[in-house]
């Protein structure tokens, strides 16, 4: 009579979610203990998954395969040398899986592991240097990153302050659009610059309408977040009306004799 | 027409990268050799991080940051010059800082960070590893070590600076609930609402980068303020162009097309012209 | 001195791929350094996935030292170094056993990562609901000028996305032109301006950073401004 | 001054109401529409309706060309994404429109198996319902629809589709060659397509399936997204690269009822249920923000009135 292990990771995760919100009264140790087991779990699973998706199969398997087994055959070949089939085999064997390429992945891996001298008080600098590798990393790219994000943007905001209706004439509703669309930009670029003198150049009034049109933008999305926000917890309530009560009776029924109900 | 992407530079972005990057180069050798310091307006966010780490020094209740999950990556380095003034701060008040962390790169930078403030600041055993604690590297569980760790430790000023996700309104509640000063700072527009209905101030986009060079001290970061001004200058002139340009076209071109916007402005085709392959497709 | 100008020399190195693979022109390298980045990018994991025991050395230092000591919350630390070990231990069995129902991977799908790891994230996601509402009710408030244009354009949004079936023809048709033309308009110029501002901002700090430009750069000359 | 004080208490508790207080309130009005099974009659949208007319026209032409899903999103966004996507299914599997589904997301994988049969199951249903001879009612895998999977590497996988589809893909997720299947007979690229939907809560994904997967004449975009991202996707259909919208649940609610008014297919329980209860949830906050801001008007106006007093 051993529940299923879905059974118990519903109630587990009922369990959980109401200690979660259990926070919203007050923080106490029910909702301490899920708060810490998450943070156990969410960095034990980042440590499996690096694993499992990273250093095994791109990193170690290769590694070991190309390069230490390859190794090992070829440092013993000698031994094996002139024994018939056996030697062939090992030679062959070693020839085949030798890249001593391979170990230059052991490069980037040492290097990365500079990152531990941190615990050093002597040689923490060298982890400056894997860091310090990073930051010029991050320098670099930035050309790119700036140019493919911001680009299309710069040229989206060349729009034209009169629009043409297919048929003829001024199609107004488009063009008004496109002066807004161009007004609160400049004067919210107004409004960020900080070493010239607003007083002196007359921007006063313009840089604290850009500050006020941020202002109705930044409600408006707040407006249109609103929706979002609440679906998840239109999840969590069904989870919990729906699915977690019913798995209490299934427990229930477990243990009082006969089959889960519902299966779960 | 959308605009193709964008895979190697061409002239124009050459040239438009060289209008940016340059007078802030300028300009920083200029602070450097001490000849001409641009002044920066002082902006309000700077005196509220003042503020914050005044009241939380008083009320004897420690101080809490967060700079989200920004990566190893310019916006970490200027929230840098932020979180280095309020950890001399609280090196020099004997304050408790913490600094929870989402990332283990970010946690080494800013862990080395912290003791060598520390150790300028003739401080280094106040250094601790609790100060930067791993909260694992998902959104959500970082997010509720963040409002328990707030939560317990009773915190007197919390500032959210840096890139944040969904998650920012659960941290900036997190310290609201408790009635800490907050300061917050973000450039991801989506979340800056919530950040400004739930904290004490809000630094807005590129306010982070000036708080930053303003709170340093360091003339080049005064400099680099000046540059970017300059930058901005120039991006303000190319808009104005281009809206006249697209204006005219449109006006030129009425008969065909109702709206010339975006790339079909020729102006756009000079500094961005299309990948070749494409041309046939059009 | 010398350990900096290392340190310097190193963080330029690190942005010159990236630098010109971007600048260098197609037939001049460009397409070379552009074909390399997978190869590129594999190099960078490397370096990346083996830093990732600083994490579980930091919290083996900060919540083992709890408990050891017995220091306050020292119970739930436990919990936390238990909850970490059993994930690694169900999870590098999964791992082994891939593809098959054995109890390391009934165990590591359903309890640890259905059970705990979604169920507390989606949890904790949507306290989001719980606190829009809450934050909206005390900020929503007419103070100034600023406070009241924020509440009015988003209260519009709000009246205007409400889907009520009965009122479908009561909420006035400007009500949702209203909502299109703040989102489409207004949101737009200073959505473009906020960014390329940062942007702007963004690139020119990576420029100071690659060239570690600053004084009070993290460089090793000390953190002192 | 007897009478006045229990108001000025109510003001100032409304004025300042607990954290607390908010929040239960919160649970409990949403909890009202989830366990009374409340369900109000979504209201009608006009870009669900653009894009429902769209797919009734294409079901009209005498060869039905494939239609084309990407199911990118996660746990954490299905609550409002996978109702938008269950609806666009059941509406092609319906019609008969052979549909392909795949995900760029690795969290998609899993629904990628679940919605698709769901769908199916309430077709085959309602086929029965009709009357439709046994042998036509079941929804094949492998002729109305496949499953392609988690597909690698966003737009480099997107142009790779676009370009010769069955070769670059290879096999479906039983892992059998792609042109075993009959749905496959006539799909090469972007072009053997007619309409391709696109529901994803994250930003990005879209514009690179706009970029790579060629819109022709014949070929379409539709797009399903949360409601964050809704003011972004105006810009599309403003520019008329989107045939139609699902604008979050209601979206994908409005959709469903089209389905069941037009096509008379029993509509998905939850999702109006999950319609509603949002309704009740934004209707509170509006509520909740107009009644603090009159009562602190009145607080305002009433100390105003006895400073001056």
């Amino acid at each position: 009579m051993t529940p299923s292990t879905k059974l118990i990771g519903i109630l587990l995760g009922g369990i959980g979610t109401l200690a979660i919100y259990s926070f919203l009264y007050k923080e106490n140790r029910f909702y301490r203990l899920f708060e810490h087991i998450f943070i156990g779990v969410a960095t034990g699973w980042l440590v499996v998954t690096t694993f499992r998706d990273f250093l095994f199969p791109k990193f170690l398997t290769p590694l070991w395969e190309r390069g230490f087994t390859g190794l090992v055959f070829r440092l013993n070949a000698g031994a094996f040398e002139g024994q018939g089939a056996a030697g062939e085999f090992v030679k062959r064997v070693a020839d085949a899986s030798w890249y001593p390429t391979q170990y230059l992945w052991l490069i980037p891996a040492m290097f990365g592991c500079l990152y531990y001298t941190i615990y050093s008080r002597r040689h923490n600098w060298m982890a400056r240097l894997v860091i310090g590798f990073g930051i010029g990393i991050g320098g670099g790219a930035a050309f790119e990153g700036f140019f493919s994000e911001y680009l299309p943007q710069i040229f989206a905001a060349f729009r034209p302050l009169l629009v043409f209706k297919s048929g003829g004439g001024i199609d107004v509703n488009l063009s008004v659009l496109n002066l807004v669309i161009t007004l609160s930009m400049l004067s919210t670029m107004i409004y960020f610059l900080f070493t010239i003198d607003r007083h002196k150049f007359n921007l006063e009034s313009t840089a604290s309408a850009g500050r006020l049109l941020m202002m109705v933008s930044f409600g408006a999305v707040f407006g249109s977040t609103v929706t979002a926000r609440l679906a998840l917890l239109i999840e969590r309530l069904q989870f919990l009306v729906y699915k977690w009560s019913i798995a209490w009776v299934d427990l229930y029924h477990l243990f009082a004799g006969g089959g889960p109900p519902n299966g779960v | 027409m959308l605009t193709p992407p964008i895979i190697s530079a061409s002239w124009g972005v050459v040239i438009l990268s060289t209008l940016i990057v340059v007078p802030s180069l300028v300009f920083i050798a200029l602070a450097r050799r001490k000849k001409f310091i641009p002044p920066v307006r002082r902006i309000r966010g700077v005196d509220m991080v003042d503020e914050a780490i005044g009241r939380s020094i008083e009320m004897g209740r420690p101080m809490v940051m967060t700079v989200g999950s920004p990566g190893i990556g310019p916006l970490l380095l200027a929230v840098m010059g932020i979180m280095g003034h309020i950890a001399r701060a609280a090196a020099k008040f004997r304050q408790r800082f913490f600094v929870p962390q989402n990332d283990v790169t970010v946690m080494a930078l800013v862990s080395e960070y912290l003791n060598e403030v520390y150790r300028d600041a003739g401080r280094p055993e106040l250094f601790r590893m609790e100060m930067t604690p791993y909260l694992s590297d998902q959104q959500f569980s970082y997010a509720s070590g963040y409002m328990g760790l707030v939560h317990r430790e009773k915190a007197g000023a919390c500032f959210l600076i840096g890139s944040f996700a969904a998650e920012s309104l659960i941290l900036a509640e997190a310290g609201q609930q408790i009635g800490a000063m907050q300061v917050s700072g973000t450039v991801d527009y989506s979340q800056i609402p919530f950040l400004i209905t739930s904290t004490d101030y809000t630094l807005v986009g590129e306010e982070v980068y000036a708080a930053g060079a303003y709170l340093s001290d360091d003339p080049v970061q005064k400099g680099s303020v000046a540059g970017q001004d300059a930058a901005k200058a120039v991006l303000i002139a190319l808009f104005l162009t281009g809206v006249i340009w697209a204006t005219i076209a449109t006006i030129w071109h009425r008969d065909e097309t109702p709206q010339v916007k975006s790339y079909d402005v020729s102006l756009s085709q000079v500094v961005y012209p299309p990948p070749k392959d494409e041309g046939e497709n059009k | 001195m010398t350990k900096y100008r290392l340190i310097v020399l190193v963080t330029f190195l690190g942005g010159l791929y990236f630098f010109f693979r971007f600048f260098l022109p197609p037939h001049y390298g460009g397409d070379y350094l552009i074909s390399k980045q997978t190869w590129v990018s594999q190099v960078l994991n490397v370096m990346g996935a083996v830093a990732v025991g600083l994490g579980v050395i930091n919290i083996g230092m900060v919540y083992g030292r709890r408990v050891v000591r017995k220091e306050k919350e020292w119970p739930e630390s436990l919990a936390l170094l238990i909850a970490f070990v059993t994930t690694l231990v169900f999870g590098f069995g999964d791992m082994v056993y891939r593809d098959q129902n054995t109890i390391w991977n009934a165990v590591y799908e359903d309890i640890i990562f259905s059970g705990i790891f979604t169920s507390l994230g989606t949890a904790v996601f949507s306290l989001l609901a719980f606190y829009i509402t809450q934050a909206a009710f005390r900020a929503f408030r007419v103070r100034s000028t600023e406070a009241a244009l924020i509440m009015a354009s988003a209260l519009l949004i709000m009246l205007g996305a409400l889907p009520i079936p009965v009122l479908e023809n009561v909420i006035p048709v400007w009500l949702g032109e209203f909502r299109t033309w703040i989102l489409t308009g207004v949101n737009v110029g200073v959505q473009r301006a906020v960014l390329l501002g940062a942007g702007t901002a963004g690139l020119i700090m990576a420029v100071r950073m690659w060239f570690s430009l600053d004084r009070s750069a993290f460089g090793g000359r000390g953190a002192g401004a | 001054m007897t009478p006045d004080t229990p108001r000025r208490t109510v003001l100032d508790f409304i004025a300042n109401l607990d954290r607390r207080f908010v929040y239960f309130l919160t649970a409990v009005v949403m909890l009202i529409p989830i366990v009374s099974k409340l369900e109000f009659r979504p209201p009608m949208m006009l870009q669900a309706e653009k894009l429902f007319n769209y797919v009734e026209d294409l079901a009209r032409e005498p060869n039905k060309r494939v239609v084309m899903i990407s199911l990118d999103w996660g746990p954490q966004t299905a609550p409002e994404l996978r109702p938008a996507t269950l609806a666009f299914l059941k509406h092609v599997m319906y019609r008969r429109i052979p549909v392909v589904v795949l995900t760029l997301l690795n969290d998609g994988r899993g629904f990628t198996e679940v919605v698709p049969p769901e769908a199916a199951k309430v077709v085959e249903d309602a086929r029965r319902a009709e009357g439709v001879p046994a042998n036509e009612i079941e929804v094949l895998y492998g002729r109305d629809w496949i499953n392609l999977g988690y597909r690698f590497g966003f737009s480099d996988a997107i142009r790779g589709m676009a370009g010769n589809l069955i070769e670059y893909v290879r096999s479906d997720t039983k892992r059998k060659p792609l042109e075993e299947y009959e749905i496959m007979r006539n799909v090469k690229g972007a072009d053997s397509f007619s309409l391709m939907v696109e529901v994803t809560g994250s930003v990005g994904i879209f514009p690179a399936w706009l970029q790579w997967f060629k819109q022709t004449r014949t070929m379409r975009f539709a797009l399903g997204c949360t409601s964050i991202s809704v003011p972004e996707s105006y810009t599309y259909l403003d520019s008329g690269q989107l045939v139609g919208l699902f604008e979050g649940i209601t979206g994908a609610a409005a959709y469903e009822r089209l389905l069941s008014e037009r096509l008379g297919l029993s509509p998905s329980r939850d999702t109006f249920q999950a319609m509603t209860t949002q309704m009740f949830g934004q209707g509170l906050i509006v509520l909740l923000v107009i009644v603090g801001n009159v009562a602190y008007f009145m607080l305002q106006r009433r100390k105003a009135r006895e400073s001056t007093t």
